[in-house]
């Protein structure tokens, strides 16, 4: 009765172009995207406008008060403890901290649901093993694993978001495990099998799909939550070494200075909420608009007058046609 | 220097966010509920709980802190102002052979658990702490691996003996808290019995610790009857302890903590430096060394990041210590003539672009890392190829002393030191002899000097010691030395207390009294 | 005895799509009458299980009802209070949906679930509720509904359930029945079963049924009138006997060739050709004119809307005469 | 279910032992204590004999073996740092993290099924929006913001709430407990929010609808049973994380918890302690693990005839 929704006939260009329409219908989610493209574009061009402004430092001139253009319009958020202006720090810490959360979130994300899906399918013993892992690593201190790892081998980027990944692993494993032990029963799986599918095949084509959205949102939270960890390693010294800048560190080492210098810690942390908000509204509408049973909702008019004035306004333009 | 917060801001927020507990039905609190201390009580917050009260654990800073001179009391004491031994337990001594002091004890003092105080304690607690296998902190600050004979000749004299002359034995004694011979032998107690004017009350690990005012005290009633302890990690919390009126005194501040006018920096003991490991290239070369001195901005970062609570340092005492020289030289900041020296090095083919790591423990001081970040800077400027490390303090530990790990590399080392002890033998044996447990290099006419000047007494040791540090800084030239520090604890209207540079060690709570 | 007990009158369903708007169900009109059954005919997509959803006031959000009534007992269903049709579904207005496995919740027993009419209208207690629960189990041909009654849907084979889907309808004798496609997830022996039970239930209770369907054997058997319906148009209704035996739209002339039984043995199976329009393309004149073998001018020009064309009997063709000849 | 259980416990013993092995070995990669725990003076023979007195010469493999005899006997060996039993301490110190633990939770889930359920029941309409807005903010916003602020604003700008402690009675829970709850509360909202979008279109609620069941009977019976199970698995994770200890929080406001003790004992080489605290969270989070699985039973029957098959 809906197979109209589904609009089976449309080719792979026109629904690309309806899913932007789409977007752009939705000002909250075309915000989102335009906020992390400017991200995006900040962390890769950024740096090299105002690399060397975020390094100078000047004593004389530290903490000072954000929202003057008397110092130049670099200083506009205000200046560090080392008079280092906060903005051109932001916008070189911004490839510093992508760098580090977006393959940590990635490598977590990929091997826990991979394994999460594999054992979530075979369900038995393969499952038990599995889950009892994600057990041990849960109620692994992560913190002393971060200390090892700076014992023996040298903090660096690779070994921060290989700490990193581990610890979020078992969030990703539990959340694929769960869905794909529940679709495995389901009627679309068995028919694959019974064609003689490879158990590999019918978790990337059946399977994948459907857990994908739950875990892209868990992972577009997560991506927070790893910012924030980052920069709690670095109280250890295992995080981001200075000279070296990321979110979590200004946050980190800003946070000393929350009653006297508010903007230090303040900025950096509006950064992380603003890009992972942005990432989560984007990631829910991308769920709602990938999801061919969902993506209704997206074309509903808000509001009850909204959709008073839109039927008005529709039965107007139909009316003469019909007739 | 410390800008109180703006109060505006926060008013209005809270005019927002108070709505919903004003629902929730909270009260009004007031002071009792951290302290849980009555009227006339002290309550002083603390960055960490002491780990025990073990009486020979007493130079472990946050156990001494607590303990020293306010539940045990040793022999001697030592005036932090200046630098003068003062009779405490012991009411006068003297070194009656080269190699053996006589101590007149202190009579009509009792334990609180009623034990007599008498040379069988004393040396039964100097027994304990010195020469058994308890593995006493005390026992390795103070005397290494040197026995001490003990003997009680009556119960007011006591003779300890050594078995080489030492000139500073009753210095070193100051660090033994007397406790009650009823103390076990086999293993360390954590709540000591001692002679001083307050005793433990209370202790629930983890939330606080409460002491009461001995009654049978023999120096007389201190200001406060009971004092309660607690202990928050986070230093802007304990400064809104004191703002808020739920403690009397907090420690260990940074400015930015927020004490506003309730903050009192005092001069503590400590200097910061970087230890230059001058065994590997490029640091061996002389001219590499010197260069990282002329780039350290001395002047500007105390003014600065230490907000003129520090002054610039060119040796690693500060004043009121014996050995310190008062003529102090300060490395001028010459960042043209670090390059220079650099380049030199270089054409004579040192290899100056190896990478250099600077280490550095977190929290060693406040604003460490600032302070790191900006040396970090100026060595960058002057050709050298450093790289910032910050570890835990396990992990720097291991830099630090003796034996070092191998095939490190070129290291900076940021070092603190505080001597405590007041004799600048202290910090000469560790740091400046070329096998000193936390020194990394030195040279043999060095090390003669020290050795000779440390046999000496009097004015003599004075001057010897104070001709040292000028040529360390021209011929060793092992150490930057950056600044003499300051500490800030946050004292509430009420109290009345002067803190001095022992303060950090060992805070007298018989020198506290309320304002009357 | 015809009364008619719900009449729906020109009808007209639009959705919200992300190109626009569309008319899913356009001024679709029929009588429900007391004792008989009323088959919806149609191919999946015309627009007949939305004109179902529209009645009992269960469409998507996407979808909304612009214009035309449905009034059953006196009361428009359209412009209701949420409120008063709240109390009318389940006493006066109940449906079946296609889907047993899915419509049933999952996590509780069937006894509960077959019980909520009960306590949400008669506010029963939840012991007199669970007794007419069995009761109803019982009625439906349950084999030892007290047994059974705690048991979850999942632990129902599809036939039973169905029946425990109609028994929940049922539960309050409503006047009005749907049942959206009730058999098309069944096997054939046990879709004869239901649909013997619905007819059992509708004389007992004496309800107007609204069968949903695309199966024109069932129609056949089931049902006493039947509205066919094309790309959201009711094209042709009447009797169910005169329809088949003498269709008047092209339609379902096609329909009923596409049949097997309708047609005389040794010749071929006729098929429609050409597929139904997507409802955003709808043409402006004869919504079947693409497919239609009568189809000229005037069709294009012109939408036939539905006329008398004998006792009882509409459709909307301009040549509805060829058409049985 | 006691089969169950059984099955369950036996398969938990295994991960538990690992995890104790784990933490055994990591502890001891990272550098003997003898440094933090001799004066910075004390001699090679100071050191060498506080290295035998606590064991730290012999092979790991003895020293495991000495350890695992211990625990046979209840013995978790004692600390470094103070000298008390391991277990005093980690037992001291885990009920103030379980209370905080479970307040936390307890709110976390009671707002998000009414936050969530809420914005679900119209999704993508302002209440919607703006409700998913503000739970995502307070998910990614960094805890000790909401600490070092709340002290700030609610004990020394209004004096309304003690600034830390434990003791103060149900006020030294306030800020605590706000500040733990922002982040569970936030995620927790936009699983069940999410959860309950699918179950009000799923068709047994239009079954119940077609029942005449009204808006908040459809939403707490029907709906929110059968968004339960992906909530119960997000809440248990996050239930995880309280239960090993919030460290912020217990640093802040110096709440006595076994986050900080663990954090100590890391930081301090104390490895009897902090293997004492990670036997006691293992435990904890098993018996969790375990619960969680008994409440997925509880919520469907489906998956409680897996469980007794």
């Amino acid at each position: 009765m809906t197979a109209v929704l589904e609009a089976p006939s449309e080719s792979r260009v026109s629904s690309q172009v309806a899913l932007w329409r789409l977007l752009l219908r939705d000002w909250v989610a075309t915000g989102a995207a335009l906020v992390l493209a400017f991200v995006a574009l900040v962390a890769a061009f950024g740096p090299m406008f105002v690399g060397d402004e975020a390094a100078q430092q000047n004593l004389l001139d530290a903490n000072a008060e954000p929202f003057r253009l008397s110092d130049g319009w670099l200083n506009v958020l205000g200046t560090d403890a080392l008079g280092r202006s906060v903005l051109a720090r932001l916008i070189v810490a911004s490839r510093t901290t992508l760098s580090v959360a977006v393959p940590a979130v990635l490598l977590s994300l990929v091997i826990g649901s991979l394994i999460g899906m594999w054992a979530g399918y075979h369900r038995g013993r393969r499952e038990t093993v599995v889950m009892r892992i994600a057990d041990i690593i849960l109620s692994f201190p992560s913190l002393l694993m971060a200390v090892v790892v700076l014992y023996i081998f040298s903090p660096s980027s690779a070994n921060l978001i290989l700490v990193l990944a581990i610890t979020r692993i078992p969030i990703y494993l539990r959340t694929a495990r769960a869905e794909s032990a529940e679709l495995q029963s389901r009627l679309f799986v068995d028919a694959a099998r019974t064609f003689g599918t490879r158990s590999s095949a019918i978790i990337f084509r059946h399977v994948l799909p459907i857990v994908l959205p739950t875990l892209l949102t868990v992972a577009t939270l997560d991506f927070c939550f790893v910012m924030l960890s980052e920069s709690s390693l670095s109280f250890l010294g295992i995080g981001i070494q200075p000279p070296s800048v990321s979110w979590g560190l200004m946050v980190a080492q800003g946070r000393t200075y929350l009653q006297t210098a508010w903007w230090l810690s303040f900025f950096p942390g509006l950064a992380i909420v603003v890009t992972t908000v942005s990432a989560t509204i984007l990631a829910s509408w991308a769920r709602l608009a990938t999801d061919p049973a969902q993506r209704w909702r997206l074309t509903l008019p808000r509001g009850r007058r909204g959709r008073r004035a839109i039927r008005r306004a529709a039965e107007k333009a139909l009316t003469p046609e019909v007739q | 220097m410390l800008s109180p917060p703006s109060p505006r801001k926060p008013l209005l927020i809270a005019a927002v966010l108070g709505a919903a507990l004003i629902v929730s039905g909270c009260t009004v609190a007031n002071s009792e509920y951290v302290t849980g201390g009555g009227a006339g009580g002290l309550r002083i917050v603390l960055p960490e709980e002491p780990p025990t009260l073990e009486a020979c654990q007493s130079s472990l800073t946050s156990t001494g802190v607590v303990l020293r001179s306010n539940i045990t009391e040793p022999l001697v004491e030592r005036d932090a102002d200046t630098g003068e031994l003062a009779p405490k337990l012991a009411t006068a001594w003297e070194q009656t052979s080269d190699d053996t002091w006589t101590f007149t004890l202190r009579k009509g003092v009792t334990f609180t658990d009623g034990t007599p105080f008498d040379a069988d304690a004393a040396a039964f607690t100097i027994d304990r702490a010195v020469n058994s296998d308890l593995g006493c902190e005390v026992e390795g600050y103070v005397f290494g691996d040197t026995d001490l004979d003990v003997k009680a000749v009556d119960a007011t004299t006591l003779t300890v003996t050594t078995p080489e002359p030492d000139p500073i034995l009753p210095l070193r004694l100051s660090f033994v808290e007397m406790v009650s011979t009823k103390t076990s032998t086999t293993e360390k107690v954590r709540v000591p019995i001692g002679t001083g004017p307050y005793e433990v009350a209370d202790w629930q690990s983890g939330q606080r610790l409460s002491l009461e005012a001995n009654p049978n005290y023999w120096g007389g009633r201190p200001g406060y009857q009971s004092v309660n302890y607690v202990w928050r990690a986070e230093g802007s919390v304990r400064a809104a302890m004191v703002t808020n009126g739920e403690a009397d005194i907090a420690t260990s501040l940074a400015p930015e903590d927020g004490a506003g006018e309730l903050a009192v920096a005092y001069r503590n003991n400590e200097t910061t430096a970087l230890r230059i490991q001058a065994d590997q290239p490029p640091l061996d070369d002389i001219r590499v060394r010197q260069a990282i001195n002329y780039v350290v901005d001395r002047n500007t970062l105390v003014k600065t990041l230490f907000e003129n609570l520090a002054t610039p340092a060119g040796e690693l005492i500060p004043e009121g210590i014996v050995g310190y020289n008062p003529d102090e030289k300060v490395w001028p900041y010459d960042p043209a003539k670090a390059r220079e020296l650099v380049a030199q090095a270089k054409a004579d083919g040192v290899p100056v672009d190896t990478q250099i790591r600077l280490i550095a423990r977190t929290g060693q001081f406040p604003r460490i890392a600032e302070t790191i970040e900006v040396i970090q800077s100026e060595l960058a400027k002057a050709g050298l190829n450093v790289k910032i490390q910050m570890m835990d303090t396990n992990t720097q530990l291991t830099y630090q002393i003796r034996p070092f790990p191998e095939d490190t590399g070129p290291y900076l080392l940021m070092i603190m030191h505080g001597n405590q002890a007041g004799d600048a033998a202290f910090t000469l044996d560790q740091y400046m002899l070329r096998e000193g447990y936390q020194s990394s290099w030195g040279t043999e006419e060095f090390d003669a000097s020290i050795r000779d000047a440390e046999e000496l007494k009097g004015d003599e040791r004075q001057a010897a010691f104070e001709k040292l540090w000028p040529y360390e800084q021209e011929k060793v030239v092992q150490y930057a030395y950056i600044a003499h520090m300051s500490a800030i604890l946050a004292r509430s209207a009420s109290v009345s207390y002067q803190p001095d540079s022992a303060t950090g060690d060992e805070m007298r709570l018989a020198e506290m009294s309320p304002v009357s | 005895m015809s009364t008619a007990v719900m009449s729906v009158h020109d009808l007209t369903v639009d959705i919200e799509t992300p190109n626009g708007r569309l008319r899913a169900v356009d001024g679709v009109g029929f009588d429900a009458v007391q004792g008989e059954t009323l088959a919806l005919l149609g191919e999946s997509g015309c627009g007949k299980s939305m004109t179902a959803q529209a009645i009992v006031g269960l469409l998507d959000p996407v979808a909304s009802v612009s214009s035309g009534s449905v009034v059953l007992n006196g009361t428009d269903l359209v412009t209701a209070s949420r409120r008063k049709r709240r109390a009318m579904a389940g006493p006066e207005l109940a449906i079946v949906f296609q889907d047993a496995l899915t419509a049933l919740n999952p996590v509780y027993t069937v006894g509960t679930q077959l019980a909520e009419p009960f306590r949400i209208h008669r506010r029963m207690s939840s012991r007199a509720a669970r007794a007419e629960a069995v009761e109803l189990m019982r009625r439906v041909g349950i084999p030892h509904p007290e047994s059974r009654v705690d048991a979850y849907p999942h632990q129902f084979s599809g036939g039973m359930r169905q029946r425990l889907l109609i028994a929940m309808a049922v539960a309050l004798n409503p006047t009005v029945l749907l049942a959206d496609e009730p058999t098309t997830a069944l096997d054939v022996t046990v879709q004869a079963q239901i649909m013997a039970l619905l007819k059992e239930l509708r004389n007992e209770r004496e309800m107007a049924v609204v069968l949903i369907t695309h199966d024109l054997a069932l129609v056949a058997e089931e049902a006493d009138k039947v509205a066919v319906m094309y790309a959201g148009h009711v094209v042709e209704t009447g009797a169910v006997a005169e329809v088949f035996s003498d269709p008047q739209h092209p339609y379902t002339k096609g329909l009923l060739e596409s049949v097997p039984v309708h047609v005389a043995r040794g010749s071929d199976l006729a098929s429609i050709g050409g597929t139904p329009p997507d409802l955003a393309s709808i043409p402006s004149g004869c919504v079947y004119q693409a497919r239609c073998p009568l189809a000229r001018d005037r069709c294009v020009a012109e939408r036939p809307v539905l006329h008398q064309v004998a006792k009882g009997r509409a459709a909307a063709c301009h040549y509805s005469e060829e058409v049985s000849r | 279910m006691t089969g169950f259980l059984r099955r369950r416990a036996i398969t938990s013993l295994l991960p538990l032992v690992a995890v104790l092995l784990g933490v055994f070995f990591l502890a001891r990669l990272t550098g003997d204590p003898a440094n933090l725990y001799l004066p910075v003076s004390a001699t090679p023979e100071q050191r060498q004999q506080f290295i035998e007195q606590n064991g730290l010469d012999d092979s790991v493999w003895a020293q495991m073996g000495d350890y695992l005899w211990g625990i046979l006997h209840l013995d978790f060996g004692e600390s470094l740092r103070t000298g008390e039993s391991a277990a005093t301490m980690a037992l001291r110190a885990f009920p103030a993290t379980l209370q905080l633990a479970f307040s936390t939770m307890l709110i976390a889930v009671v707002g998000a099924v009414i936050i969530g359920s809420w914005a679900a029941y119209r999704p993508n309409s302002i209440a919607d929006r703006i409700s998913s807005f503000l739970s995502m903010t307070a998910a990614s916003v960094p805890d000790f913001w909401f600490a070092i602020i709340g002290v700030w604003i609610f004990a020394v700008g209004l004096g309304w709430l003690p600034t830390s402690g434990v003791t103060g009675g149900m006020a030294s829970w306030v800020l605590p407990v706000a500040t733990l709850v922002i982040r569970p509360l936030g995620v927790l909202t936009q699983v069940v929010r999410g959860a309950m979008v699918s179950a009000l279109s799923a068709p047994y609620v239009r079954l119940a609808r077609s029942k005449g069941a009204g808006d908040l009977r459809v939403v707490t019976h029907h709906a929110l049973r059968n968004a339960a199970a992906p909530a119960l698995t997000v809440a248990g994770d996050l239930m995880v994380g309280l239960v090993n200890g919030a460290v912020v929080v217990e640093t802040i406001f110096g709440w006595p918890g076994i986050g900080k003790l663990m954090i100590d004992s890391i930081l301090g080489r104390d490895f009897a302690v902090l293997q004492a605290c990670v036997l006691l969270t293992a435990v904890s989070i098993f018996v969790l693990n375990i619960l969680i699985d008994i409440g997925y039973a509880l919520l469907d029957a489906r998956v409680r005839e897996k469980v007794s098959a």
